[in-house]
């Protein structure tokens, strides 16, 4: 009745259906092309916005500079946001009540209040607190120093956008950490790691699957919030040099594409290198050629049950 | 357990067929994974497939139930094409609409269970009926409760899947379902994710469908089960169908060396 | 509704009344066609530059010379007049359209005239401003290496303090440190805490500043660099500037604008002449 | 050698070991104190902050009214933010590859550009189209708005933050529908759900567990988002009125120290909410009463293998 | 198979034991989980344990390797303690270094392999060694790769667990536990989340490792194994040791109910 006769027939009959028509979804599309297109042509012929002006000004040797520091103190903030972040949360999971309790007030604390207020504490230190002095409190003096000498409006700008942003960043890493599969905790621990080793060998790698796209959802965020560094103040960050440019022509617009243009481009390249990244923290996972010998093998990475080598080893046997 | 394949209904040689696959072929790529399986399973009849790793048993059913399409050949379900419509001689896709269609009426059981984790038992039972099917959700509870008192969980209704053992979470994933009322069930190696003390009353339940006449193509690496249970026992291999016939003569006398072979490693 | 902190130079009770300005029939039919048939005058205003426009204790409601100047203009034009808190970025843009007039002490100059029309109507210069009794001996001939406070955007940041720096730099003498802040009240702020040792803004503004930090700040030296203010209107509406033009002068003739810049203790600034787009003095 | 002569002895022995001492950490932790207690003390004492201000302005009717414009603000524009997210993630994942495409550039060009920058523009929609046309492109027309009157400014602020934030949900709603395991899908879809079914009610509850913590962080960045709206301008917000009154008073210090408090009380209320989202979007996963029955059932959750019910049965039975 | 069981090595009345287990107790809150155990093994002997779910045999395992303090009773390897120092007759905490250096000398083999997913087959094997022992990396990468020829896969060495089959898996999991060179292995069920068809592989490595002199402790449902490689065979119901002997005795002749109940079920 059914038998072994499948493959005699020397050519196949494929396939090929007639695919469902779907005028609502095309319909859709040309509705929101026609928009972007409307758009677009608004974009470049309503005179408001001066493309002439932004093509002047697109490449000012003051606004290229401006990049470099934005991008300095996105990079300089993001670095210290995430050593401080993985400290935080690694002291959350802490044995120590104390570390757990200040690393949950040092969120609640730098989440809650304003990234611009912090700013202008910054900026305010060496006003609030001329001379920083080491010493036994209450007791004598050791060394001081004249706290302007040392937080300089560049140093305030970094530590001011990395402290808030540690915070977020804190709340990311620690979802992130929590979502490493214990057995791994546990495997490693059965091979006598410490705990310090696992979290840096073991479970960080695995989490940052999870935290690097949030991650880059912050880090171009912090892109934009340098553009705050004014309340410190400081006056070199793309923002600010093209208000200023505005204000010396009084043509705001062009000069907030100017800057709008750059800080896309420079989101581009965020987007790409976050791609990259994400692709390493993948590897074993994502971008694995998985063999999906088991239909439901990807339900379970514990269990990823491909068997590789079973198939073709019957390879041509005509039963 | 009382041996049920000499049942004269379920072998009736004028029967029409429930499923009747028709040299289907897949194709993955360059990878040829089913080569031209051809199989009929009557109203009622236990059909079991056993086969290595690899060899194309879940890609069949998965094909049955549109989870894949086929590369060549016809499946029908209750002579209806699965998948497409026939129209002056050329195949049309199905809207997806039409494919929910048919897919209600063929019940999949997974070897992971696939419960939905935020959904108690009893919730997992009746999302179908309720959200498919549009019952009310008096009645689907009513119809859901009878399920899960049939596969012995009527005291589990409303833990989540994961307060369940892994026997008690493909119970309900066999009662989830049973709830559209399929007239077709797919089991995919629905015992080989449980540990051994837990299988049996799976097994337990299946046995007593397949005594309630239900349609069932099981994958499975159970012997015992297709033995006694099974109508037919088909072996697979590399995408195509070694030997097929009833279930203790295969088991007892292989003719192929393939079978003769996999029935030693896993018996 | 709250009791003012700082000592009150009645900055919140403007004296001034709209309807003592008698319209100008002729002026009203000089306007462009889109006016005519508004019955409200529009003006963009960056509210937050006492005295000249800020908020009353309310929070919301603008007032200074710079909005009592607006209502007379309306008055004159026979129009209610709203004055909008708005960004300078959004001002600009959005004369002609949302805006009908940009009044916000905007000073005038070459480059910006290439923008947008200017009538003038007040003269302010720079001023210094210094702790009481100047007490880090703060010199304008000795300024290179010192910190220095302005408000982002004006003109004593670009170009006066830019110029002073280049200055130092080309002889050889350390930068001036510019602290360069979005509201000059945080630039006050900084001068009375002594974190920076002079700040300089417009003559009305270091005034303000002075009364409002009660006894802590004086002025150093005196107004120079007399710059022209003016009221933005679109570029492309020259003709609306002109009855502008003609309806500033007409205040001036009657005697209004002088009493308004009075009641704000601000006469010294005023001019005699309106002009639409004056080669800017600098 | 060894049975079951077990529990017969009625005392237990139980250990009670003396535990590790950890000085290092004990003085950390005290360092850690002696800091805060510092940055309290100098906080409480410095007169620069001038607590009476504070106090005086921290109930002004001002600024409570900005505080329900605050939140107003915030509220409309996650709403907004979140409904276009949840489009905008199904969307990525259409089969349409207009709509994918369409919902990447989305992304990309919100996330990309300044907000500050969006709601300048949002502000300037009714300079730069003053009136709002429905007809043919290129023919009749049908009605016309003048923008002014639908765009007022509180609509401008909700869209313009509203149409930012989504860009950056809809990141995290992707990172979050991928989390969730395809057999869940496949499930679904087996028993003839439709995909849209799917998506809604079983898919995206799932997802939820890994989309409220970043939206939480998102939500909470809102907050103190909307003190840009003075952009468009609008000028209600919390930012707005004490930045006046610190104007007004020249007393800017104690003013940004009553937004901050205001915005940490508003924060915390924040968190205790998605404390409760986070754990209603958990159920069946993570509150549940697990019985751990295998020492690695929480590896697998597809495989939680636990049994309830096996022990106990065999109480009391002595061999 | 050649049947070891009679070695007078592992027989010897004077041998001291490498394993005792002294009267545990455990305690999950008020769940009085293990109930007073009392166990040896002697070096190079495979102890095998079953029991039905919930016994506390998992649990005897994590205890024995700190993954789990104990409530009452001592537990010695080595004839050292673990997890505490005794001192003037009062027990101190071992600091997590010493715990970690206690571990160093056990190597355990989890139900669900637990590999590191995000390194190859062979960064798995060296991690440890290399992290903990501190090895170069040339050594330790030599000695894996002769673990992973051992157990049958050398040429896997560059695969992601998640390109290895389960099997291949939990053989990798072997490998990375023997290459810290443990003295005792211990092994949680080792097979039971392998299809049928992939148990052959792991317990033929088993095998091999028994014959070797290596001392284990296996918690296992393959009651062939259990007749085949076992030295002693415990049966664990309820927290207590029921029945403790020769694995061929206790499967064909069982004393207690429970046990036959029990091997009823799983056999
Ligand atoms: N989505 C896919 N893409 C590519 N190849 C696939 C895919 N799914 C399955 N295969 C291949 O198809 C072949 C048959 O797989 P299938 O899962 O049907 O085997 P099986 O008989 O169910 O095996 P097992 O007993 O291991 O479940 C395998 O060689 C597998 O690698
Ligand atoms: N962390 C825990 N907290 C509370 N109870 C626990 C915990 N771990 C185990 N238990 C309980 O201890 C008992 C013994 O569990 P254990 O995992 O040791 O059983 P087992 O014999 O290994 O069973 P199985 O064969 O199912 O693995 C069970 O009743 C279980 O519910
Ligand atoms: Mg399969
Ligand atoms: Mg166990």
């Amino acid at each position: 009745m059914h038998g072994a006769q499948a493959g005699t027939d020397g050519e196949l009959d494929l396939i090929k259906a007639i695919p469902v028509r779907h005028p609502g979804r095309w319909i859709g599309g040309a509705v929101i092309l026609l928009f972007v297109a409307l758009a677009a042509q608004s974009l470049v012929t309503n005179k408001n916005f001066r493309w002439d002006t932004v093509g002047k000004y697109l490449f000012d040797v003051l606004v290229l500079q401006s990049i470099g520091w934005t991008l300095l103190l996105t990079v300089a903030a993001m670095v210290l946001a995430i050593t401080l972040a993985i400290l935080l949360a690694f002291m959350r999971q802490s044995e120590n009540p104390l570390f757990r309790y200040v690393s949950w007030v040092w969120v609640w604390f730098f989440r809650g209040t304003p990234v611009y207020t912090q700013l202008v504490f910054w900026g305010l230190v060496s006003v609030l607190y001329p001379k920083i002095i080491f010493g036994v409190p209450f007791g004598p003096e050791w060394f001081s120093f004249n706290t302007q000498d040392i937080i300089t409006a560049l140093v305030a700008a970094m530590v001011g956008l990395g402290l808030n942003e540690s915070a977020y960043l804190a709340e990311i890493f620690r979802a992130g950490l929590k979502s490493v599969d214990s057995g791994q905790m546990e495997a490693a621990e059965a091979l006598g790691m410490r705990r310090s080793k696992i979290m840096w060998r073991i479970v960080l790698p695995q989490a940052m699957r999870v935290i690097v796209p949030p991650t880059g959802n912050e880090t171009i965020g912090m892109l934009k919030t340098t553009s705050l560094v004014l309340a410190i103040p400081f006056t070199l960050d793309l923002t600010f040099v093209t208000n200023t440019i505005a204000n010396r022509t009084y043509l705001p617009i062009p000069l907030l594409i100017v800057a709008a243009i750059w800080y896309l481009v420079i989101t581009s390249l965020l987007m790409v290198g976050q791609f990259y990244i994400e692709r390493y923290y993948g590897k074993g996972v994502d971008n694995v050629t998985h063999k999906p010998v088991k239909a439901t093998a990807a339900a379970a990475a514990a269990h990823a049950g491909g068997t590789p080598n079973s198939s073709g080893t019957v390879k041509g046997q005509q039963p | 357990m009382t041996e049920t394949s000499a049942n004269p209904r379920k072998q009736g040689a004028d029967v029409k067929p429930l499923v009747s696959i028709e040299n289907v072929h897949k194709f993955f790529g360059d990878h040829h994974v089913l080569q031209g399986i051809d199989l009929q399973v009557n109203p009622g009849e236990v059909s079991v497939i056993i086969g290595p790793s690899g060899s194309g048993k879940s890609t069949l059913l998965r094909c049955i139930n549109l989870l894949e399409t086929i590369s060549a050949g016809r499946i029908y379900v209750h002579d209806a094409l699965i998948g497409y419509r026939e129209r002056n001689g050329r195949l049309h896709d199905l809207s997806s609409k039409q494919i929910a269609n048919q897919r209600r009426e063929i019940g999949m059981v997974f070897q992971r269970f696939n419960l939905f984790p935020h959904k108690t038992a009893l919730q997992n039972v009746i999302e179908a009926p309720t959200q498919v099917k549009h019952q009310s959700k008096t009645a689907a509870k009513l119809k859901a409760h009878e399920l899960l008192e049939m596969v012995g969980l009527s005291d589990r209704a409303n833990y989540y899947p994961a307060q369940l053992s892994g026997g008690q979470q493909q119970r309900v994933a066999i009662a989830r379902a049973l709830a559209m009322e399929p007239e077709l069930m797919l089991f995919d190696e629905p015992t080989s994710a449980l540990d051994p003390e837990l299988v049996g009353d799976v097994l337990e339940v299946m046995k007593s469908l397949a005594k309630s006449g239900m349609t069932m193509i099981v994958v499975t690496h159970e012997i015992g089960f297709a033995r006694e249970v099974g109508d037919t026992l088909t072996f697979m291999d590399d995408g195509m169908v070694v030997e097929s016939g009833n279930p203790r003569e295969i088991i007892a006398n292989p003719q192929h060396r393939r079978t003769q072979e996999f029935l030693s490693r896993v018996l | 509704s709250n009791a003012e902190e700082s000592p009150n130079n009645g900055s919140d009770s403007s004296t001034f009344d709209p309807s003592s300005v008698a319209k100008d029939d002729a002026l009203i039919a000089m306007l462009p066609a889109a006016l005519k048939d508004k019955a409200t005058l529009d003006v963009g205003s960056d509210t937050s530059y006492e005295p000249a426009e800020f908020l009353a204790s309310d929070g919301q409601t603008p007032i200074g010379y710079d909005v009592d100047l607006a209502k007379a203009i309306g008055a004159v034009l026979g129009k209610k007049v709203d004055v909008h808190t708005s960004e300078f970025s959004t001002i600009l843009p959005s004369l002609g359209s949302k805006y009908d007039l940009g009044i916000s002490s905007f000073t005038i100059n070459p480059e910006r005239s290439k923008a947008v029309n200017f009538v003038s109507y007040f003269n302010a210069g720079v001023l210094w401003a210094v702790q009481k009794g100047n007490p880090n001996n703060f010199s304008l001939d000795d300024i290179c290496g010192k910190k220095v406070g302005v408000q982002t955007g004006t003109i004593e940041e670009d170009p006066d303090v830019k110029d002073r720096n280049q200055k130092c730099l080309d002889e050889g003498k350390p930068a001036i440190e510019v602290i360069s802040l979005k509201n000059q009240t945080d630039v006050t702020t900084r001068l009375v805490s002594g974190s920076i040792d002079a700040m300089s803004a417009d003559s009305p503004i270091i005034k303000n500043s002075l009364q409002k930090t009660g006894d802590s700040l004086e002025t150093l030296g005196d107004v120079y660099d007399a710059a022209e203010q003016g009221i933005a209107i679109a570029k492309d509406d020259t003709a609306f500037a002109k009855v502008i033009e003609q309806v500033m002068n007409k205040l001036m003739e009657d005697g209004t604008y002088t009493q308004i810049l009075k009641d704000w203790n601000n006469d010294e600034g005023a001019i005699s002449k309106a002009v639409l787009n004056p080669t800017a003095s600098k």
